[in-house]
């Protein structure tokens, strides 16, 4: 059926026809995410907009971005205070939010979690996940069927921001995935989620490794950096897997002239999901193709490896970074 | 005029400067705060205009007090470093490091056994030593408080995060969480903390020995070490004092979010030094206010209140942000000159 | 047989690349006024800080009470009954009077200051020293150099130590605040206390001194000489090692069709002076008298530009200048040497010739670009010609002494050939013969064509400096005319009218 | 122990007495820098010997010079502007605006029409405006400079924001990619631009009548204004001079990444003062010195890679660079104070 990329793309509604797109009783969601410091970021926020004007019984506050724990949980204390039907809430770090969240649902407040994990299961109606882990591994058994046949590869690996758990997840798959080939990560270094500071890591690791043949980027954000210093560097003995999904990565796979073969998604479209199981839940209604009568308790997003073959399936919902 | 044994008459008074009743009241403590009153009241009346009764809720005043609570007491100490003529870009990363540590298994499991006070102990006790070094490697070290701060930062924040390993540590303590998400009279605790903080604050630099001292050896730390200052040991002790605010901060951030974590307190480096600035405390020392700096994490707090009940675009919020700040220093400004401060 | 308080013999104190005591032997009797003379970068101060231990000397040793000690620090000699006041002042300016007469020995409880107890005592401190109208909790940086002064030595005597020093302390008071001053020492050392006292005023020297120690060059070339006794010949040539004859140089009488230079016309700044009218004409010197707080400083500032002008004109060769703006004042030749030169006057951590050329840097300059050679030669001739001393003019200007700081600042207008010279109090804290070469300067200046005003509270040095006289007073110029048709009694009574008690 | 600490500021230079002609080496304007040239080697066997010829590669050294342009280009404006007694926390936010205004698809149309020089030009004269508004706020509105600057950071991220709608705008102009990634004898030219600013730079500083005033308004502004510098005037180019150091950087850093984004430039305030600091520029003003800038931003990029070449823990990292910051500074003095400064 309909994969979560195609429900929360926006651009088409599947080709199933159902109610839940009839204008139902009034929601006001609120909307809190960690500072837009980077592309994906940024697209998610932009997402959960365009998609809450879609519904005219929608109505949608979103806040000020924050990479400060204490400031978001004073927004989500003010949308509880403002007695919002919902709450849409991209922690900056999913425990920290735990108790604030928990006040939300016990205020009576549909708590959607999206992507970053509370550590309570009482502090959200649902959670939409995106897989951290699973990505990591995706791209780890990419770069595996690619150089099985060469042991002893050098795989080298730019992280996202190394103080993010998420980015912990993300390393951990892919070390996993390259285990069962016998491969290893040789050189490891982190930027922060921006192109420059992707340029930045990538001219040194570059330096650092004389030889690569690959290389996972997590974020396509930083990739873009990433490709300008594998440019200036003149070095091409090494394809590159990408993370995250942007349009722009998923052109140069499509062209295929570029160090990118590959990209991992990490759904932008959470945001975006995340205020349609708000509005769905708050409005009672279920989930078009599920049987189920309830809106489900969590949606994990599936982590899906776009390469040259299958890109084109993909290209329409990628976020422009 | 030397040899002046000349009969000369005694008292010469120069014109004295004529006080009308406003001016004296401008000119009084509160009244140098006037610029600062004026923006907040200004400030809320936006809020009110826009988000009327959703803003004057006593709940939403809650909410800001809640929030300015944490970064006030990490304010407050701040103000005693810049009036000593310090800077501190580590209290962010001090915050960070005090609630990891304060909430590691092992603490958590001493907690557990003894009682919930040994998180808070041990956050002090790690925020006062942060405090320590930074004073020592500034006082007696002679590196610029900047440098040693900054490189404070990055070992403080390093640390933190090798200690927790990059996880974010989750507090299973009953009686801290219970402690803390308590009310007094209807006010949550972490206010109470933040209202005790900034009272004892003022006593300490405008009633105390200390606080003499502290503008002494910011103003003029040669006339401090004249008059028989010790101007090195006093700079430590302000240190100090900053590290133990920001372990009490981490204690109240552990409580609000019942996490420790190497991401906590960023960037409150520059939160705070901009509320303790804007509130008319100088950069250069000598001269520091505490009514002001809780008037500026007010200031601060309110308007991302205002901001969040409004739904204005996010990046335009950054730019009216940045456009009240200057308005509410220009503000001040004109209102203290008036004043003849 | 009178004891001996303190003994000094031996002290030597190095700084990088000065020696400022070398070899520094004197001794200090309970109940005496013990006066310390010595031209500028003699040594005092530097003597007076090793003495209450904000120095450490390198060498030599300290007996107080005939018993060796080392005052590590300002603590420890002001235990022992060591208390001074520095000729650079050591106050907290944003502190209350209060507060900083008690700083670092706080009237308090547990930590907690007694602020009613420490304000009552400096009230009556302060009424002591005849300034009962200063008020105790007023922030010391709003106060005027002069009641700073008084502050200090309030703090001093919150001490009660056994050893008052007062490094210059007459340098920015009234001739009546003198006397007050002379009588609270007469009081002290009736008490027994001793007290060192260092100025470049002769005349006081003989009035309240008891013995003399004279420095020079970091030594001691003579003690123990009787104060009121010893000829002031003598002194002179001990201090400079040579001999020096009148003091102020002969005038010129003033060419009266010399070129108005200088017009001020109506000038008021709304508060603290108006209705000044001033004209000076090429060639002459003419000198404000008048009390500290009458409002000198502030004419000659807005004169000058630097405080903006409520009303009136002032015009240089018959253009009038833009109000406020010192750089349309400099522009049309006009030079300021303010009155505290180190916080408005120099760069105290730059070198002297970057000082010295601060106001000409275009004439060295081509497209901008600076030629520090020449800068250094045209510097170098200067300081030689004022004899500043250490010579060199890469030397930071905060080493040196104050009154070769002062030629520094001097010599800043000197080379930028000014039209009008603006002289806030030139010999402030300038010793005897370096006075006599500045006069020599200004009359110079003025012989070649340079219109110059000299604001002093020096009666005699108005007087015999300036071709014509300006009595201030309470901002209103009470008496203009030669100077040599007015006496100094008379000057007074302008002066002082209305305040006679 | 206490005089040659307070008393003494470490300023004062005497050169009169020359004990010997390592001290007088030391005293020379290179000798000044010994500490920080001492830390450069001793980082440099570090890389040497941890890395070997991976480190001592021309091109890795050539990465390390790339690298350091871009912050070495707005530290340079950053030394004057500390120089002259102020401080700008908005640099990183005007590279950000000035990259993203300058590479608009309208932007990128005009200078696909006409020539790249346009999307130069667009950056330089972005950076000069924020540059000129940050000055004017300070000279004539009277803000201090840690607030001013506070602010536009806010605004000039938010306006970047907005222009870019937050996205990653990618160049699409031939010349201007091709110009930039090319190389003058080897050097590539992002490191000949950053060669050529400090040069300028340092004889701006150093050997011009803009230079001395800018000492002059730092060290002792009332004495600058009372001498005829309009000081206010001077504050103004100061900021401006750094503003057009920003939208240089920004072109470079568009250069580099092909791109143009709001996110650009992130934390650049903190990186430039620090290069600048660690250098020997003084917060307080009044003393600058461009070598000692670029030697700062040296270290701190040479530090990185030597991690980086190590494959060390991002967390182990910040450790390290803490206390290397503070060996660095440590040694600067114990060797400034040495050759008698
Ligand atoms: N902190 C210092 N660093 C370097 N040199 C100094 C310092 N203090 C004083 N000196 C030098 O020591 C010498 C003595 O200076 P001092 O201030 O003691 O002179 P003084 O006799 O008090 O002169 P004046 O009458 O002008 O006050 C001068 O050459 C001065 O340049
Ligand atoms: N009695 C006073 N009380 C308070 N402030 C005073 C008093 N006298 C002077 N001041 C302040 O001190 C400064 C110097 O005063 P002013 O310029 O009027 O003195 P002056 O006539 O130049 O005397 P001198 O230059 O001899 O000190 C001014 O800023 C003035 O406001
Ligand atoms: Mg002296
Ligand atoms: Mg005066």
């Amino acid at each position: 059926g309909n994969t979560p990329q195609n429900q929360g793309g926006g651009n088409q509604s599947g080709g199933v026809k159902v109610a839940n797109d009839e204008p139902g009783e009034k929601v006001v969601i609120g909307f809190s995410a960690p500072a837009a410091d980077h592309g994906w970021m940024a697209a998610i926020t932009n997402a959960a907009k365009t998609e809450a004007q879609k519904y005219s019984d929608v109505e949608l506050r979103v806040v000020e971005g924050t990479n400060d724990v204490n400031l978001q949980i004073s927004q989500v204390e003010t949308f509880i205070n403002d007695k919002v039907n919902a709450i849409v809430l991209l922690p900056f770090d999913g425990a920290a939010l735990t108790p604030v969240a928990l006040k939300a649902m016990k205020a009576g407040i549909t708590v959607i979690n999206v992507d970053r994990e509370f550590d309570s299961p009482f502090a959200a109606r649902s959670t939409v996940l995106g897989d951290n882990h699973g990505m990591g591994v995706s791209a780890g058994t990419y770069v595996c069927e690619r150089l099985k046949d060469k042991p002893g590869s050098v795989v080298a690996e730019i992280a996202g921001i190394d103080s993010l758990p998420l980015t912990q997840d993300r390393s951990r798959g892919f070390a996993e995935a390259l285990q069962g080939c016998g491969l290893k990560v040789s050189n490891r270094v982190a930027a922060e989620f921006t192109v420059e500071s992707g340029e930045r890591a990538a001219a040194n690791l570059l330096q650092a490794a004389p030889k690569i043949d690959a290389i996972w980027n997590h974020d396509d954000d930083q990739g873009v950096g990433v490709t300008a210093a594998i440019k200036n560097s003149g070095r091409n003995e090494f394809f590159m897997v990408g993370g995250a999904g942007s349009a722009n990565v998923m052109r140069e796979i499509k062209a295929d002239n570029g160090p990118h073969k590959a990209t991992v998604i990490y759904p932008s479209t959470q945001g975006a999901d995340g205020i349609r199981l708000a509005r769905l839940a708050v409005q009672n209604k279920s989930l078009g193709d599920l049987v189920e009568v309830e809106v489900p308790r969590q949606v994990q997003l599936y982590a899906p490896v776009v390469t040259k073959e299958n890109v084109d399936r993909y290209l329409p919902t990628a976020f422009e970074s | 005029m030397s040899e002046d044994t000349a009969a000369v008459p005694a008292q010469i008074k120069a014109p004295a400067a004529k006080h009308s009743s406003i001016s004296a009241l401008l000119a009084s403590p509160a009244g140098r705060n006037t610029g600062l009153v004026v923006a907040l009241v200004l400030l809320c009346l936006g809020g009110v205009v826009t988000a009327g009764d959703r803003f004057a809720d006593v709940d939403n005043v809650l909410t800001i007090l809640r929030l300015a609570a944490v970064i006030g007491v990490v304010s407050v100490g701040m103000t005693f470093v810049i009036t000593g003529g310090g800077i501190d870009l580590s209290v962010g990363a001090i915050v960070a490091l005090s609630s990891v540590w304060a909430t590691t298994l092992a603490t958590q499991g001493i907690a557990n056994d003894t009682h919930w006070i040994v998180i808070v102990f041990t956050a002090l006790v790690v925020g006062g030593a942060c405090g320590l070094v930074n004073g020592a490697l500034i006082a007696y070290g002679r590196v610029v408080a900047f440098i040693a701060t900054l490189a404070s930062l990055a070992a403080a924040r390093g640390l933190a995060e090798i200690i927790s390993n990059r996880k974010t540590q989750i507090v299973n303590v009953p009686g801290f969480t219970a402690f803390f998400d308590a009310s007094v009279l209807g006010v949550p605790v972490l206010v109470v903390i933040f209202a005790v903080v900034a009272v004892a604050g003022w006593v300490l630099l405008n009633r105390t020995t200390f606080g003499r001292r502290t503008f002494a050896v910011g103003g003029n730390p040669e006339a401090a070490r004249l008059a028989g200052i010790d101007v090195r040991r006093h700079t430590v002790m302000l240190y100090t004092l900053l590290g133990l605010c920001c372990g009490l901060a981490a204690v109240m951030l552990i409580a609000r979010t019942t996490t420790g974590s190497a991401t906590h307190g960023g960037l409150y480096e520059l939160d705070a030094i901009a509320a303790v600035v804007i509130g008319g405390t100088l950069l250069t020392g000598g001269r520091g206010t505490i009514a002001g700096t809780v008037f500026g994490v007010l200031i601060f707090t309110t308007l991302s209140n205002v901001f969040t009940l409004n739904n204005l675009s996010i990046s335009a919020q950054a730019v009216a942000k940045g456009a009240i700040i200057v308005v509410a220093v220009l503000l001040q400004q004109r209102l203290a000159r008036r004043s003849g401060a | 047989m009178v004891s001996s308080l303190l003994s000094v013999r031996g002290l030597v104190k190095r700084f990088p690349g000065v020696t400022a005591l070398q070899g520094v032997d004197f001794e200090v009797r309970a109940g005496e006024v013990h006066c310390l003379l010595g031209q500028n970068g003699a040594g005092k101060s530097t003597l007076i800080k090793v003495l209450s231990g904000a120095h450490r000397p390198d060498e030599g040793e300290i007996r107080w009470r005939g018993e060796v000690v080392e005052f590590g620090n300002p603590t420890a000699a002001m235990r022992s009954g060591v208390a001074a006041i520095y000729q650079e002042l050591d106050l907290v300016a944003g502190l209350s009077v209060a507060d900083n007469v008690f700083l670092g020995h706080e009237l308090s409880t547990a930590g907690f200051t007694k602020r009613a107890e420490a304000r009552r005592r400096t009230r009556a401190l302060l009424a002591r020293l005849g300034h009962p109208e200063i008020w105790p909790d007023r922030d010391v940086g709003r106060l005027s150099v002069a009641h700073q002064q008084v502050v200090s030595m309030a703090r001093a005597l919150s001490l009660d130590g056994q050893l008052l020093i007062m490094d210059e302390p007459s340098a920015v008071l009234d001739p009546d605040e003198v006397r007050v001053l002379f009588g609270i020492i007469r009081e002290l050392t009736a008490q027994g206390v001793a007290v060192i006292y260092i100025s470049h005023r002769l005349a006081e020297i003989r009035e309240i001194g008891d013995r003399v120690t004279v420095l020079k060059d970091g030594r001691t070339v003579a003690t123990g000489l009787n104060a009121r006794e010893t000829k002031t010949a003598d002194l002179i040539a001990l201090m400079t090692g040579r001999v020096l004859e009148n003091v102020f140089p002969q005038r010129k009488p003033v060419d009266p069709a010399a070129p108005e230079i200088l017009k001020v016309r109506g000038l008021a700044d709304g508060a603290r002076f108006a209705e000044v009218d001033l004209t000076v004409r090429a060639g002459e010197v003419v000198g404000l008298a008048g009390l500290v707080g009458s409002g000198r400083s502030e004419i000659l500032e807005t004169v000058y530009g630097a405080r903006k002008a409520a009303e009136g004109t002032v015009e240089v060769d018959g253009r009038k200048l833009r109000r406020g703006s010192v750089g349309a004042a400099v522009r049309a030749g006009m030079g300021l040497c303010p009155e505290e030169r180190k916080s408005q006057g120099l760069l105290l951590d730059q070198a002297v010739f970057r000082n010295i050329t601060v106001s000409s840097m275009s004439s060295f300059a081509r497209f901008g670009f600076l030629d520090d050679r020449a800068e250094r030669a045209r510097s170098s001739k200067l300081t030689e010609a004022l004899d500043v001393r250490p010579a060199g003019v890469d030397r930071v200007v905060r080493g040196l002494s104050g009154g070769n700081q002062q030629k520094v600042v001097l010599a800043r207008w000197l080379l930028r050939e000014c039209r009008v010279l603006l002289l806030d109090e030139p010999t402030r804290g300038v010793d005897v013969g370096a006075r006599s070469e500045i006069y020599e300067l200004i009359r110079s200046l003025a012989d070649s064509g340079v219109a110059v005003v000299v604001v002093s509270s020096d009666v005699e040095e108005v007087l015999g400096l300036a071709d014509r006289v300006l009595v201030v007073r309470e901002g209103r110029v009470v008496h203009e005319g030669p100077a040599d048709e007015i006496d100094e009694s008379r000057v007074l009574d302008l002066v002082m009218e209305g305040h006679a008690a």
